[in-house]
């Protein structure tokens, strides 16, 4: 037992871990029984946006509520894709640079951020945002402007001695795969530092800034630090994105934008780790399904969202541990405590 | 000529802060008096616009009665969404956050379902150009200013000099210490939205005349009355007035000195910078 | 001296609300720091455990400066507090409220912790068994899985008392310990005050209630934000101004 | 009975603020409650004023039940709250503070006169009345709190801790002030933690400890009572 790990007993955290590996394997064996390349898209995107969600929830539990998040997602594309369009450098490499730069812009941020809290801190990283954007413009020479940039490089193929090569233009399964595994990945670090003594302290930090830096966390290097890390992993995000979608425009990641990743987040609910990834799921495929409404399609997205405020305030992963925290007590009282 | 391009900027800079500044005082006196952050406060500004379009253009009255219908519907509007969206969640940032952005997006696709996503014009109010010893300005935009003066004073007073006015500072101020007095809360609430979305529907329907109407109009207001009341101060209402009028001048100005983007980004670090040289905004109480 | 204050000076707005305080502490006591509501006692903390930067004066500790100094660098230096109202993580455990407070001592890099390292892991279980520890040693292992914000107020008290000890303080500040518990509970938080004591803490303490004096081996007697008796709890009882301060008229009643 | 509070219960979450609280005020009583912080004194008022809901429980005022009603129901039969820490309206001047106090009159004429008494009784505020209450001193602040209660026609005024923060002749001035009040008909709560005040005024005390009613009884009992003593002078 370790920090952010008290509560589940032996047996139940088994469970957990075959039902996680059940539901990766099923991911991974999606592709065999769609080939639809518009639902594999579907799929990829959602892959996207949940790193993406999943990475603002990190910024999230250290108390900031961030209106800049896609701005990061953007630097992180607009980095990957000037490096490996300009410098032909392996986007094997501009991918993990753009989270970097998209780092450095976070923790350069980050530090006068920490002067204000709540929904200041919202309200200002809002311009933070804004600026970002802005600044994509400003460099209109590289970054093609509003007009977008066009022409970037797709994934390079891969060949591993003794099996046929790994071709990213030859259909979207590579690409699934491709960010599936880079989900799994992401994810596995956020959720081990959120379950971790630095996760401890951002969630403590979030609680009372007061009472933790009583105790000696140092509350602006812990929201630096939550602030790296999400902004990190939002330009993998992006970066990825642009090696995929191979064309950028700056207006995708715009407040709008940032605002959504808010809602799949919020919508999701922020009690669990679970929530940014069922929001984002709910909130990218039940639209797509309802896509044949045409104009009225926006209503569905709106719905769900008045639907999940005025019936589960904790958001619909708040419903799942509802119904788990019932279920739980259940059995809690039919096995004697342990006692560890 | 040169006195001409002159006077033209001064109009744009009084036309722009005006339409600024109806919006940006609703969405301040909704942050301070019921504590909420509003997002959908500049969708309500577009379908403001809308129905002002919809009475003078499809109807066809006259449009300065538009333009007061339009107001009063979207006043009630008002009445109707504190009711129903904001009432029950106040206490709760995370939820009101959601419900406000679902309602721009409600909004939207509304106007999108009922009038379409072409842009529409509504027909000036002052048709022409007006000229002043030598100086033209257009008459719309000189007509925007002083609607927009005029409201604000009207506004000012009512809050200044009325009993409800004095009682909507008192809750901005102490909403507990507000109710102890037997102010009657809700009320105050519903009084304070109703008038913030009519202001904000009379900035709708002038923009509709001075530029054009789109279902998206919204998203780049919201950005500004944003802006507006960070500059101002969360809590000041005399700061939105000030921070309106800036953000007037540099976004009717800094296009005539730099072009393209810089333009946003420049305003935009003015901003930073002043931020973090006074975190509490230029009239703000202490953060 | 231990804890010193020089001339320790705090406006607020034109208002001072402390002026030109000179206190001190020695190593291994426990001083009473008393005075009517509004006196300035809360300030005097907030200004030594850095949550209030000084308009004047200076803080030593153990010879060593720290006026102005940010709270968690004041917290690692070895001065722990405790607030006023039971301030705790309100959405964690009694327990991960106390492992949490164990941010100093051992310390875990990134690295560590995101890799769940063996030295990281030792180092959580050296920690869980210093908090089950704490736990006993205030009396809260039969509530330890209770969310923070479902614990009853005298346990919420202890609860901080606890989560200041995670950072091994040489130096506790205690603001009102004992205020709002029953008279069971008053005896036996200053039961775990003298047990943190003689555990070679020294606290510093400001109380309303006169009870805890008999635990302390000095008081300070503050009134308008400076010193107006200092001595053994049975000399300031004498003391007319401190009667005056007090009571507002010179008999005690 | 003016107010009769029949076993008040008040849960946090799980957490327990009251239990079991009874206590009567009559018609034109001094009533104090006596206890140290975190005792659940402040809730009860709150709870009186309509701020906070209660868990179980009863509360008649004139005989009519309130707990439930509005806040402003609750001023409007006469129980008024002077919160703790005063809660003026700091950037609003000491006459419009004062207005608001009068936020559910319609009698201009009576308002009028009631300005003009509260200034005879306070004449500081009449001198300070365009001044910015958050500019006040500590004394004045709380002047201008009860001179804002007495605006709104109290039967009975809730008066939380208003000693905070004051200064030693304040206090005594106090006594005064809320006995002057208390001969013009209107009947008091105090609520307080300072007991020279409390026992100086108060016909009638309750002492709190921990959300429960230890003591209760005619304010000469509380004069001898050890554990009032004990509790707040030490052995």
């Amino acid at each position: 037992m370790v920090a952010g790990e008290h509560a589940p007993s032996g047996g139940r955290n088994w469970i957990k871990t075959v039902a996680y590996a059940g539901l990766i394997i099923l991911l991974f064996l999606l592709p065999l029984f769609v080939d639809s390349v518009y639902y594999l898209h579907t799929f990829i995107i959602t892959l996207i946006y949940t790193i993406a969600a999943c990475s603002l929830r990190t910024i999230l539990i250290s108390g900031q509520l961030s209106i800049a998040h896609a701005a990061f997602m953007g630097l992180g594309a607009y980095v990957s894709s000037i490096f490996a369009r300009e410098l032909n450098w392996t986007p094997w490499l501009t991918i993990p640079l753009g989270g970097v730069s998209a780092m450095v812009v976070g923790v350069l941020a980050g530090y006068p951020l920490t002067r204000v809290r709540a929904i200041y801190f919202s309200m200002v990283s809002l311009f933070v945002g804004l600026a970002i954007v802005a600044l994509m413009g400003v460099f209109q020479k590289y970054t093609g402007g509003d007009i977008g940039l066009i022409g970037i490089p797709p994934l390079p193929s891969i060949t591993i001695p003794g099996l046929p090569t790994i071709n990213f233009l030859s259909s979207k399964i590579p690409y699934y795969y491709f960010f599936l595994l880079l989900t799994v990945f992401c994810l596995m670090i956020l959720h081990s530092l959120e379950n971790s003594r630095i996760g401890m302290s951002w969630k403590a930090i979030a609680q009372s800034y007061l009472v933790a830096s009583s105790v000696g966390i140092n509350e602006a290097g812990f929201r630096v630090l939550a602030l790296a890390v999400g902004c990190f992993f939002a330009g993998i995000a992006g970066a990825g994105y642009a090696h995929y979608n191979m064309v950028l425009t700056r207006s995708s990641f715009g407040f709008l934008s940032s605002v959504n990743l808010l809602i799949y987040v919020l919508v999701g609910g922020t009690g669990s780790f679970f929530g940014p990834i069922i929001g984002t799921t709910v909130l990218v495929i039940v639209p797509e399904i309802f896509r044949w409404l045409k104009t009225f399609a926006p209503f569905v997205f709106g719905g769900i969202m008045l639907l999940v405020v005025f019936f589960m305030p904790q958001g619909i992963a708040g419903l799942f541990e509802q119904v788990k925290t019932k279920f739980l007590h259940f059995q809690e009282r039919k096995k004697p405590r342990d006692v560890s | 000529m040169i006195s001409d391009v002159a006077a033209q900027t001064v109009v744009n800079v009084l036309m722009l802060s005006s339409i600024y500044i109806l919006v940006a005082l609703g969405f301040a006196l909704l942050l301070t008096v019921l504590g909420i952050l509003n997002f959908a406060h500049a969708a309500i500004y577009m379908v403001g616009g809308y129905i002002c379009y919809q009475l003078a253009v499809v109807v066809g009255i006259n449009q300065w009665a538009s333009l007061l219908i339009s107001m009063i519907a979207v006043g009630l509007l008002g009445l109707f969404l504190e009711r129903v969206f904001f009432r029950p969640f106040l206490k709760d940032m995370n939820r009101i956050v959601v419900v406000t952005l679902a309602l721009i997006i409600i909004l939207q696709a509304t106007i999108n379902v009922t009038v379409g996503s072409y842009i529409r014009r509504i027909p000036s109010f002052v048709p022409g150009v007006l000229r002043f010893s030598g100086v033209s300005v257009s008459g719309d935009r000189l007509a925007t200013f002083v609607i927009g003066g005029v409201l604000l004073l009207a506004v000012i007073l009512f809050i200044r000099k009325t009993k409800t006015g004095l009682q909507m500072l008192a809750i901005s101020q102490d909403s507990d210490g507000a109710a102890l007095q037997g102010i009657k809360t809700h009320r105050i609430f519903a009084v304070t939205t109703a008038i913030g979305c009519a202001l904000a529907a009379v900035a709708g329907s002038l923009m509709g005349a001075i530029l054009s109407l789109s279902p998206f109009m919204g998203d780049i207001m919201l950005v500004k009355a944003i802006e507006i009341v960070i500059l101002a101060g969360i809590g000041s209402i005399g700061g939105v007035l000030i921070g309106g009028l800036i953000l007037g001048a540099l976004d009717a100005t800094l296009p005539l000195f730099i072009s393209g983007s810089a333009t946003d980004l420049t305003g935009l670090c003015i901003i930073i910078i002043l931020l973090l040289i006074r975190p509490q905004g230029l009239f703000g109480r202490e953060v | 001296m231990f804890l010193e204050t020089k001339e320790l000076t705090k406006n607020f707005g034109g208002l001072a609300a402390v002026f030109q305080l000179e206190m001190s502490v020695r190593e291994g006591e426990i001083v009473g720091l008393i005075g009517p509501n509004g006196a300035g006692k809360t300030t005097v903390f907030n200004l030594i455990t850095g949550f209030l930067r000084p308009s004047g004066g200076r803080i030593l500790f153990d010879g060593k400066d720290i006026s102005g100094k940010k709270p968690h660098l004041i917290a690692k230096m070895g001065i722990g507090r405790t607030f006023q109202l039971a301030y705790l993580f309100p959405e964690f455990t009694v327990f991960e409220n106390i492992v949490t407070s164990f941010n100093l001592y051992p310390k875990s890099s990134f690295w560590e912790a995101l890799f769940k390292t063996p030295s990281y892991r030792r180092k959580e279980l050296y920690i869980l068994e210093q908090a089950k520890e704490i736990l006993y040693l205030v009396g809260l292992e039969g509530v330890k899985n209770v969310l923070g914000r479902n614990l009853p107020h005298g346990y919420q008290k202890l609860l901080t008392m606890a989560r200041a000890l995670a950072i091994k303080p040489r130096i506790l500040l205690l603001d009102e310990p004992i205020a709002g518990m029953s008279l069971e509970e008053i005896n036996y938080a200053m039961s775990v005050i003298e047990k943190i004591r003689s555990q070679g803490v020294t606290i510093l303490l400001v109380e309303h209630n006169m009870r805890i004096m008999t635990l302390c081996d000095r008081v300070i007697v503050i009134n308008f934000g400076n010193k107006i008796a200092e001595g053994s709890m049975e000399e300031v009882r004498q003391n007319q101004e401190v009667m005056k301060a007090y009571f507002g008229r010179e008999d005690a009643a | 009975m003016l107010l009769r509070v029949k076993d008040l219960s008040v849960y946090y979450g799980k957490a327990m603020a009251l239990e079991n609280v009874s206590l009567e005020v009559a018609q034109g009583a001094v009533v104090t409650i006596i206890g140290a912080n975190g005792a659940g004194k402040s809730t009860i008022l709150k709870v009186l004023s309509g701020l906070w809901p209660s868990t179980s429980g009863e509360v008649y005022f004139d005989n009519k039940k309130i707990e439930g009603m509005e806040p402003y129901e609750i001023v409007s039969l006469g129980l008024v709250h002077i919160p703790e820490g005063r809660r003026l309206f700091p950037y609003l001047n000491v006459l419009e503070n004062l207005k608001l106090g009068a936020s559910l009159r319609k009698d201009k004429e009576g308002i009028k006169q009631d300005l003009e008494g509260v200034f005879t009784h306070f004449p500081i505020l009449r001198d300070r009345r365009k001044q910015k209450a958050g500019s006040l001193s500590g004394g004045e602040q709380m002047m201008l709190a009860i001179a804002r209660g007495l605006m709104s026609k109290p039967r009975l005024l809730l008066m939380d801790e208003p000693t905070l923060g004051l200064a030693p002749v304040m206090v005594v001035e106090l006594v005064s002030v809320i006995q002057a009040i208390n001969k013009t008909g209107v009947s008091v709560l105090l609520v307080e933690q300072n007991v020279f005040l409390a026992l100086q005024v108060a016909h009638r005390g309750y002492v709190l400890e921990v959300g429960k009613v230890i003591l209760e009884g005619n304010i000469d009992q509380f004069r001898d009572s050890d554990l009032v003593k004990r509790a707040y002078l030490g052995e």
